[in-house]
């Protein structure tokens, strides 16, 4: 059963066409993936799905609800979550706080409640910094706890990012290039992560890499971009042999 | 229709005022993002310290003060004023360029009160009187008046602004004024001298305001010490609704509000005129959330 | 070290109140208008601080506090106290008149609407027959508790001292709350706190709605505390002097906010003696304390423990401040 | 032989984090060094102490013999080191072409010499070329990679430091990227490269060094270090 | 509270506060005013002070802003000031004048003349200047005389300017006459062309400026530049020699000024006028200084009548005044606590200098 639904999406920028005529799908409970050329609208793409860009003409539907026209924070409230490819944390907030922002959709307290700090608000905080912590941990930078976001290394950013998203409480987490800048050990930690995500939190996970090899290690199925326009689509073996896709995008050399 | 253009005139000369004052205002927030409210006071201080030159060299009530003298007092006073305000940058800006924005507005607040204040104690508190004065002749047309000290002014503004808005665009200092703008470390790895180009862009606007500062004492014919204070709101306006950081866009704010307080004036009285002026600013805004030139914001995700 | 707090604020606030024993009526005077800028500064420290809307029109909510006031208890004969939820009304509606055109728009063109609507705010009192036109309304009565009549400077101090305490502590909770952080969320990256759910067009609301309260909260005090307003004390200069205080003190930052209000409004009385040179001081002055303390005189932590300040050359993030 | 470029026992600090931790590094003419090290072990500070963008608290570099600690950034620009940081850095406000003539700052007064070495970027990268009139802001995160490294080549450096080239970019253009950086090397200039892509920066390397939390814990010819064990387990994979 | 019992500075002086705006855009008649009270304080200090003590005068700033007046004039109560002389713009002087009178401290204004001073009822505060309804009445029958009967009138939105205007306006169609604009102007700005564009578009016999005289110096400039029809008259805002500074020569010439004359067109004033010179550098004195100079002289007469510096009975004494000779005026409290009668006329600006026209 498929989680997202993508019909005939298309995004124009002036004279660019960035996304052509796109359809694809994911399924719940998948690990799938985008890959395609630098600049073939993979971001786009994610960028009109969470509700940044809106889409010149064509379709979304999560879980069955249209996403057109909606604001990225209705989005999110309907269970999507997502990291940036560059890297758009709260700079000058702890760890802790960065994370606490994924429960806002998920809980309700107003004014009243923090000025007469009434049960149910102090309920409510418990909550959210339960889950924080608990999203914190799962990460694993809990070591990092009070530090602020812009003086973490940039692996530890990176985390957060993904912490940040799971305490939304997402139904689709979208990924943006989560490998870049990790070495290889790193790299293998990070696929770690991403299976968890999944596993124990039934989580679909849609993501953008470059990093064919951590493609071929958990990506069950991609979809190939280039031009804004589907190329390939299929299991890791199956598109990583096509034709079209060593021509436009892995090259002949082996880099990985 | 007379009385159309003859509006549109009087409009045209408050704007070009504006416009000088709001080149500075956006070429300074244009390359570090500050919104400098001691511009305004940078042309009081123009203003006063070429009435001191030329009360100089008009000792003898300015019979005998030929346009050379004239002249050069502009381009001495100009040059005084655009080295006070490399020095304002380099004294109180400088210290704070990666401190957070609000700060620098701060002390820039600061600098104004403290470029009011010497100037109050300097030349006093009360109205200065210019020496020389501008001779009213000009056109007739269409049943409409204007002197050739208004046309010269509304010129030397357009000039003025063609010139920097080549400067900006196609010289490599203007690139990398724009570049400053955007990333100064970056730009420091470019081999740029950051310091530098922003010390020249605080020279420029500075010349320009003291320019203006002493035209509008030619002008009107009064200064004072707080001078630069309603200009400076006026021209902050003007070059945000021209859309901030773009030099044409200064220009035309600065006559695009300056017609409008014109008509203002004529038809629904003076003491309503700002509202008209700033209702179609917000008004405006609300449609064109970056100002008339002002290029829309393409931020990725 | 808590506990320690905890004491020498419970001190702090014993001897605010014991205060006015101490002082003759000019300094008296001087210490309740640094209450009003404690007020005013609060309300302003949620809309810039927690949020990261520069305000250059704050003193309109101020204003609309003193007229609503004004008016209703000279024209209409109400009672004091009846005045305030109708000023709350008219400031948190006002608040929202001012915060929908500027929801698309980011820090200076934020900066000229907000200084726009001040200024029309101002320009409105000043020709308006019902607000007095320029010389504005006196005669103010004084308002009454029971049978007692508020009328000495000291009764006013008390005043506006609680309502300072209880806006503390209100704005004090508000940012530790969802709402507060939501804020926060808003001023660190806009767009990020778009994609985690926080809607942001009704939070910049609200801040703006609850700024504006808390303004006309002060505003209603000073009318009947002045018991004459006029519009020139609701000038831009007035709304820059309440930024003034909020960012030297420390943006974001309760204890620095509330340092900052008494700067603003004790330097220049100190400095009276020193005559022509009085604003010159000033001014160097705040040249210098920004230099020294560019982040305020008490930064806010976010509640962060961070081992380090900034470095020299790489904080040139346009993201990590507040946007002016 | 002398080194180009010379690092004795540098240190250097964020605020009161010791970012590095008395490095000596040592550059030679027309070597391609590699500079490995996991996240936040210090190799963006390296470069950044080299170019200047932050002051070591203790230690020497020595560029030609000559100290260059203290020199301001735009000397040590002007001097023949070109840094192309971390992250692209590129301007976002300004076109494309734009921002490479900003790369041939230092040669601002030689119009010929930025002209030809825009035509030179955009055979490197003809997808620039498409893109000239374009604001770099709105590139792809590949492109704006593109525009960072030619923007480095414009000022014709002796010594090329390049962070972080590869990362964002797809394999077929990591390949031209290495390919490229091999041919700059040809052609005479020095490079000092970090790499996330271990593999491919070993074996474009003439040596290496590895950096953790601050300190140079190995350092030897590519070949050595492509067969050292600590390396292959977290940096090359088995 | 702070008690009714009239406070001294030391046993030796008596404390008087000075509410002036000595910075500022209306600083130089604020110091002008200053001036002509350190004189008659000097002077009275000098035939050997009242009641056995010296004055001392206390100087607190308003810069004619409102708040900043209530400050000051708090600061004058907590010094418990005997009494006040001074308030030149009524825009601060009104909110002050509360201050004072709560404080139970007298306050003689020496010219700020809003007739919403004295509409107040504060017991506490008498006027020496007349109020802002005669010279409406004034510069209207001037107008009226000269059969110019279509007229503008211009304020700057001040407390004092829109009084003026408003009755003005009053005095105007009273007398039969029609007023046929009623603008307002931004006192910081300098660039009146559209209003005189429309001025001149309306044709009038007479326009009328009841604001401050730097603004009204550069709009009489603009409007001669425009060429536009008719008198141009200023309220005693404007009643400076700035003003005819301002404009030049040639564009003042004519200029008519509704004011309480300067004691240099005061018989008997000379030697006031001599002492002023000799003591301030040759300095002519300001438009206010003669009443600045009476209203200092008529504390020390009644704190004399009083025989105390008790402020219930300085009080009583003020009322009581019958007769008080200052320079060009005789002084005398109506119920209002202001002047019986008041001396505006019309002057005139001749060959650069004021002259009285009527
Ligand atoms: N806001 C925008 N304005 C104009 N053009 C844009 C904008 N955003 C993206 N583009 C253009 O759309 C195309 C697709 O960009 P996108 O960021 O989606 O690429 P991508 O597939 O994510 O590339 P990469 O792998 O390099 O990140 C690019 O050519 C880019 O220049
Ligand atoms: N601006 C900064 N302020 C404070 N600390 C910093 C800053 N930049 C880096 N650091 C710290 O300095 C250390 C070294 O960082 P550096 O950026 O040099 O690492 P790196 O080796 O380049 O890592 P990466 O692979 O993530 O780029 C890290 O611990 C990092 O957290
Ligand atoms: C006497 C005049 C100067 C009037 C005075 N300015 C006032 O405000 O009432
Ligand atoms: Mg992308
Ligand atoms: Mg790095």
């Amino acid at each position: 059963m498929s989680l997202l639904t993508v019909k005939n999406l298309k995004l124009q920028f002036g004279g660019l066409l960035a996304v052509n005529d796109l359809s694809f799908t994911v399924e719940k409970n998948s690990i799938s993936s985008i890959i395609g050329p630098n600049g073939a609208g993979k971001t786009s793409v994610f960028n009109m799905i969470t509700g940044f860009y809106r889409p010149t003409s064509g379709e979304i539907e999560l879980d069955g609800i249209s996403l057109i026209n909606k604001k990225p924070s209705q989005i999110t409230t309907l269970g999507m979550a997502r990291t940036f490819q560059n890297l758009r944390l709260f700079p000058n907030l702890s760890v802790l706080d960065n994370v606490k922002s994924g429960m806002h959709c998920r809980t309700k307290q107003a004014v009243f409640g923090a000025l007469f700090q009434t049960k149910s608000q102090k309920a409510e905080e418990k909550l959210i910094e339960k889950v924080a912590l608990d999203c914190i941990e799962f990460v694993g930078i809990t070591k990092y706890l009070k530090r602020s976001a812009k003086n973490l290394p940039y692996g530890a950013q990176r985390y957060l990012e993904i912490a940040r998203a799971l305490a939304t409480k997402p139904k689709l987490l979208l990924l943006d290039e989560p490998a870049a800048g990790l070495n290889f050990e790193e790299k293998q930690y990070l696929i770690q992560l991403i299976r968890r995500v999944r596993d124990e939190f039934n989580i679909t996970v849609l993501m953008i890499e470059h990093d064919m090899a951590l493609i071929k290690q958990i990506s069950e199925h991609i979809t190939v971009i280039d031009y804004g326009c589907k190329i390939a689509e299929g299991t890791p073996e199956e598109v990583l042999k096509n034709e079209k896709v060593i021509e436009a995008y892995l090259g002949k050399e082996e880099v990985v | 229709m007379e009385m159309f253009l003859q509006i549109l005139i009087d409009g045209l000369v408050i704007g070009a005022f504006y416009s000088l004052v709001a080149l500075g205002y956006t070429m300074v927030y244009g390359i570090i993002k500050l919104l400098n409210f001691a511009h305004g006071d940078l042309y009081m201080m123009g203003a006063f310290i070429g009435f001191t030159l030329l009360s100089f060299i008009t000792g003898d009530g300015g019979v005998n003060t030929g346009l050379l003298g004239v002249a050069i007092v502009f381009i001495g006073t100009m040059t005084i004023v655009g080295l006070l305000g490399m020095g304002v940058e380099r004294i109180a800006y400088r210290p704070l360029l990666l401190a957070p924005r609000l700060s620098i507005l701060i002390t820039a607040i600061g600098v104004s009160l403290s470029l009011e204040y010497t100037s109050m104690i300097g030349w006093g508190a009360s109205y200065k009187v210019y020496p020389i004065k501008l001779p009213n002749d000009g056109l007739q047309f269409l049943g409409t008046q204007i002197s050739f000290a208004q046309i010269g002014m509304i010129v030397l503004s357009a000039l003025l602004m063609l010139g920097l808005r080549l400067f900006i665009d196609k010289t490599i200092y203007g690139k990398a004024m724009r570049a400053i703008a955007l990333d100064q470390t970056a730009c420091s790895l470019m081999g740029v001298n950051v310091h530098r180009i922003i010390a020249l862009t605080f020279f420029i606007g500075a010349f320009l305001a003291a320019g203006a500062g002493i035209m509008s004492g030619v002008y009107y014919g009064t200064i004072n010490f707080m001078m630069g204070f309603t200009i400076g709101l006026k021209a902050f306006t003007a070059a945000v609704l021209g859309g901030i950081g773009n030099i044409t866009g200064a220009m035309l704010g600065g006559l695009v509000l300056g017609i409008l307080e014109a008509f203002g004036t004529f038809y629904i009285g003076g003491s309503w005129k700002d509202v008209l002026a700033f209702g179609i600013l917000i008004l405006f805004l609300v449609f064109k959330p970056t100002g008339i030139l002002g290029a829309k914001e393409m931020e990725r995700m | 070290m808590k506990k320690y707090k905890k004491q020498s604020l419970g001190l702090l606030i014993i001897s605010l109140f014991i205060l006015p024993f101490f002082l003759n009526s000019y300094w008296l005077d001087v210490f309740t208008l640094v209450l009003f800028y404690v007020v005013l500064t609060q309300g302003l420290n949620i809309v810039v601080g927690y949020t990261g809307l520069l305000d250059l029109g704050y003193a309109a909510f101020f204003a609309v506090g003193a007229y609503t006031t004004a008016i209703l208890m000279t024209t209409y004969h109400w009672s004091f106290w009846l005045t305030l939820p109708v000023a709350f009304v008219c400031a948190a509606l006002s608040g929202i008149i001012i915060g929908t055109p500027t929801l698309r728009l980011r820090s200076d063109y934020l900066a000229i609407v907000t200084l726009g609507f001040g200024e029309i705010v101002k320009i409105l009192a000043t020709n308006l027959e019902i607000t007095g036109s320029a010389s504005g309304i006196y005669g103010i009565p004084r308002p009454a508790i029971g049978s007692y009549i508020l009328s000495s400077q000291k009764d006013f101090y008390y005043l506006i001292l609680i309502v300072a305490i209880i806006s503390i502590i209100a704005v004090y909770r508000l940012g530790r709350s969802r709402i507060g952080r939501a804020w926060i969320y808003i001023r660190e990256d806009e767009d990020a706190a778009e994609a985690m759910g926080i809607n942001r067009i009704r939070l910049k609301l609200l801040s703006y709605a609850t700024g504006a309260v808390i303004g006309s909260f002060a505003g209603s005090i000073f009318a009947v505390k002045m018991s004459a307003i006029a519009p020139l004390s609701f000038s831009f200069l007035q709304s820059v002097m309440i930024l003034l205080a909020v960012v030297l003190g420390g943006l974001g930052s309760i204890p620095g906010v509330v340092i900052g209000a008494v700067l603003v409004i004790v330097l220049p009385e100190i400095l009276r003696g020193a005559d022509d040179w009085r604003y010159l001081i000033f001014g160097v002055s705040l040249v210098a304390m920004m230099i020294f303390r560019p982040q305020g005189i008490l930064p806010s932590k976010n509640g962060t423990e961070d081992a380090s300040e900034l470095d020299e050359s790489e904080t040139n993030d346009p993201k990590q401040s507040v946007s002016v | 032989m002398k080194p180009l470029l010379k690092l004795t026992d540098v240190n250097s600090y964020y605020g009161k984090i010791h970012a590095l931790n008395n490095i000596n590094l040592e550059i030679n003419e027309g070597e391609i060094v590699a500079l490995l090290g996991s996240n936040g072990a210090g190799k963006s500070t390296t470069l950044k102490t080299i170019s200047g963008l932050i002051k070591p608290k203790s230690g020497s570099i020595e560029w030609n013999g000559k100290s260059i600690v203290g020199a301001p950034v735009h000397k040590i620009v002007e001097s023949g080191i070109i840094h192309v940081p971390e992250g692209r850095r590129i301007f976002s406000g300004l076109t494309v072409t734009e921002n490479l003539e900003l790369g041939g700052f230092t040669y601002r007064k030689d119009k010929k010499w930025v002209k030809e070495g825009i035509e030179r970027s955009f055979d490197l990268f003809p997808r620039l070329k498409e893109r000239a009139k374009q604001l770099a802001g709105t590139l792809s995160g590949g492109e704006q990679q593109m525009v960072a490294i030619s923007r480095g080549l414009m000022a014709n450096p002796k010594l090329l430091m390049l962070d972080e080239p590869s990362m964002g970019l797809a394999p077929i253009i990591v390949q031209e990227i290495m390919r490229i950086i091999r041919e700059i090397n040809k052609q005479g200039t020095t490079i000092l490269l970090i790499e996330q892509n271990a593999k491919a920066a070993l074996r474009l390397a003439n040596r290496g060094y590895l950096i953790e939390i601050g300190n140079i814990v190995m350092h030897d010819t590519a070949e050595v270090l492509r067969e050292d064990d600590k390396i292959i387990k977290a940096y090359l994979g088995a | 509270s702070e008690g009714s019992s009239g406070g001294t500075g030391s046993s030796e002086e008596i404390l008087v506060g000075v509410l002036l705006p000595v910075t500022g855009n209306n600083a130089t008649d604020g110091k002008d005013m200053l001036n002509a009270m350190q004189m008659a304080a000097e002077k009275i200090n000098n035939d050997g002070g009242v009641l056995g003590k010296k004055l001392k005068l206390e100087v607190a700033d308003d810069a004619c802003d409102p708040q900043m007046a209530t400050t000051a004039a708090n600061k004058l109560v907590s010094m418990k000031v005997t009494a006040v002389v001074g308030g030149y713009c009524s825009g601060s002087t009104l909110p002050a004048s509360g201050v004072f009178n709560n404080a139970k401290i007298p306050m003689i204004v020496a010219a700020a003349n809003s007739s919403e001073l004295p509409a107040q009822g504060y017991e506490n505060l008498f006027l020496i200047n007349g109020l802002v309804p005669d010279q409406a009445q004034t510069g209207a029958d001037y107008f009226n005389d000269k059969g110019a009967k279509n007229i503008v009138i211009i304020h700057d939105n001040s407390a004092y300017a829109k009084n003026l205007a408003d009755f003005a306006k009053k005095s105007v169609e009273g007398n039969g006459g029609k007023v046929i604009g009623f603008e307002a102007i931004n006192p910081e700005e300098k660039d009146f062309a559209s209003l005189m564009t429309k001025l001149k578009s309306l044709n009038p016999d007479g326009t009328y400026f009841t604001g401050y005289y730097a603004a009204g110096g550069l709009m009489l400039k603009q409007f001669k530049e425009k060429g536009v029809s008719g008198f141009f008259m200023v309220g005693d805002g404007s009643y400076s020699p700035d003003i005819i500074d301002i404009a030049g020569a040639i564009n003042a010439d004519g200029l008519l000024v509704t004011a309480t004359p300067t004691a240099n067109f005061i018989p008997g004033a000379d030697e006031f006028v001599k002492d002023y010179k000799s003591k301030y550098n040759d300095l002519t004195p300001g438009p206010f200084s003669a009443l600045s100079y009476n209203g200092m002289n008529l504390l020390a007469d009644a704190l004399k009548r009083a025989n105390s510096t008790n402020s219930e009975d300085l009080r009583k004494a003020l009322k009581e005044t019958k007769g008080f000779e200052g320079i060009g005026q005789v002084i005398e409290f109506n119920d209002q606590n202001s002047l019986n009668q008041s001396n505006f006329h019309v002057m005139k600006v001749v060959d650069g200098d004021f002259t009285l026209e009527k």
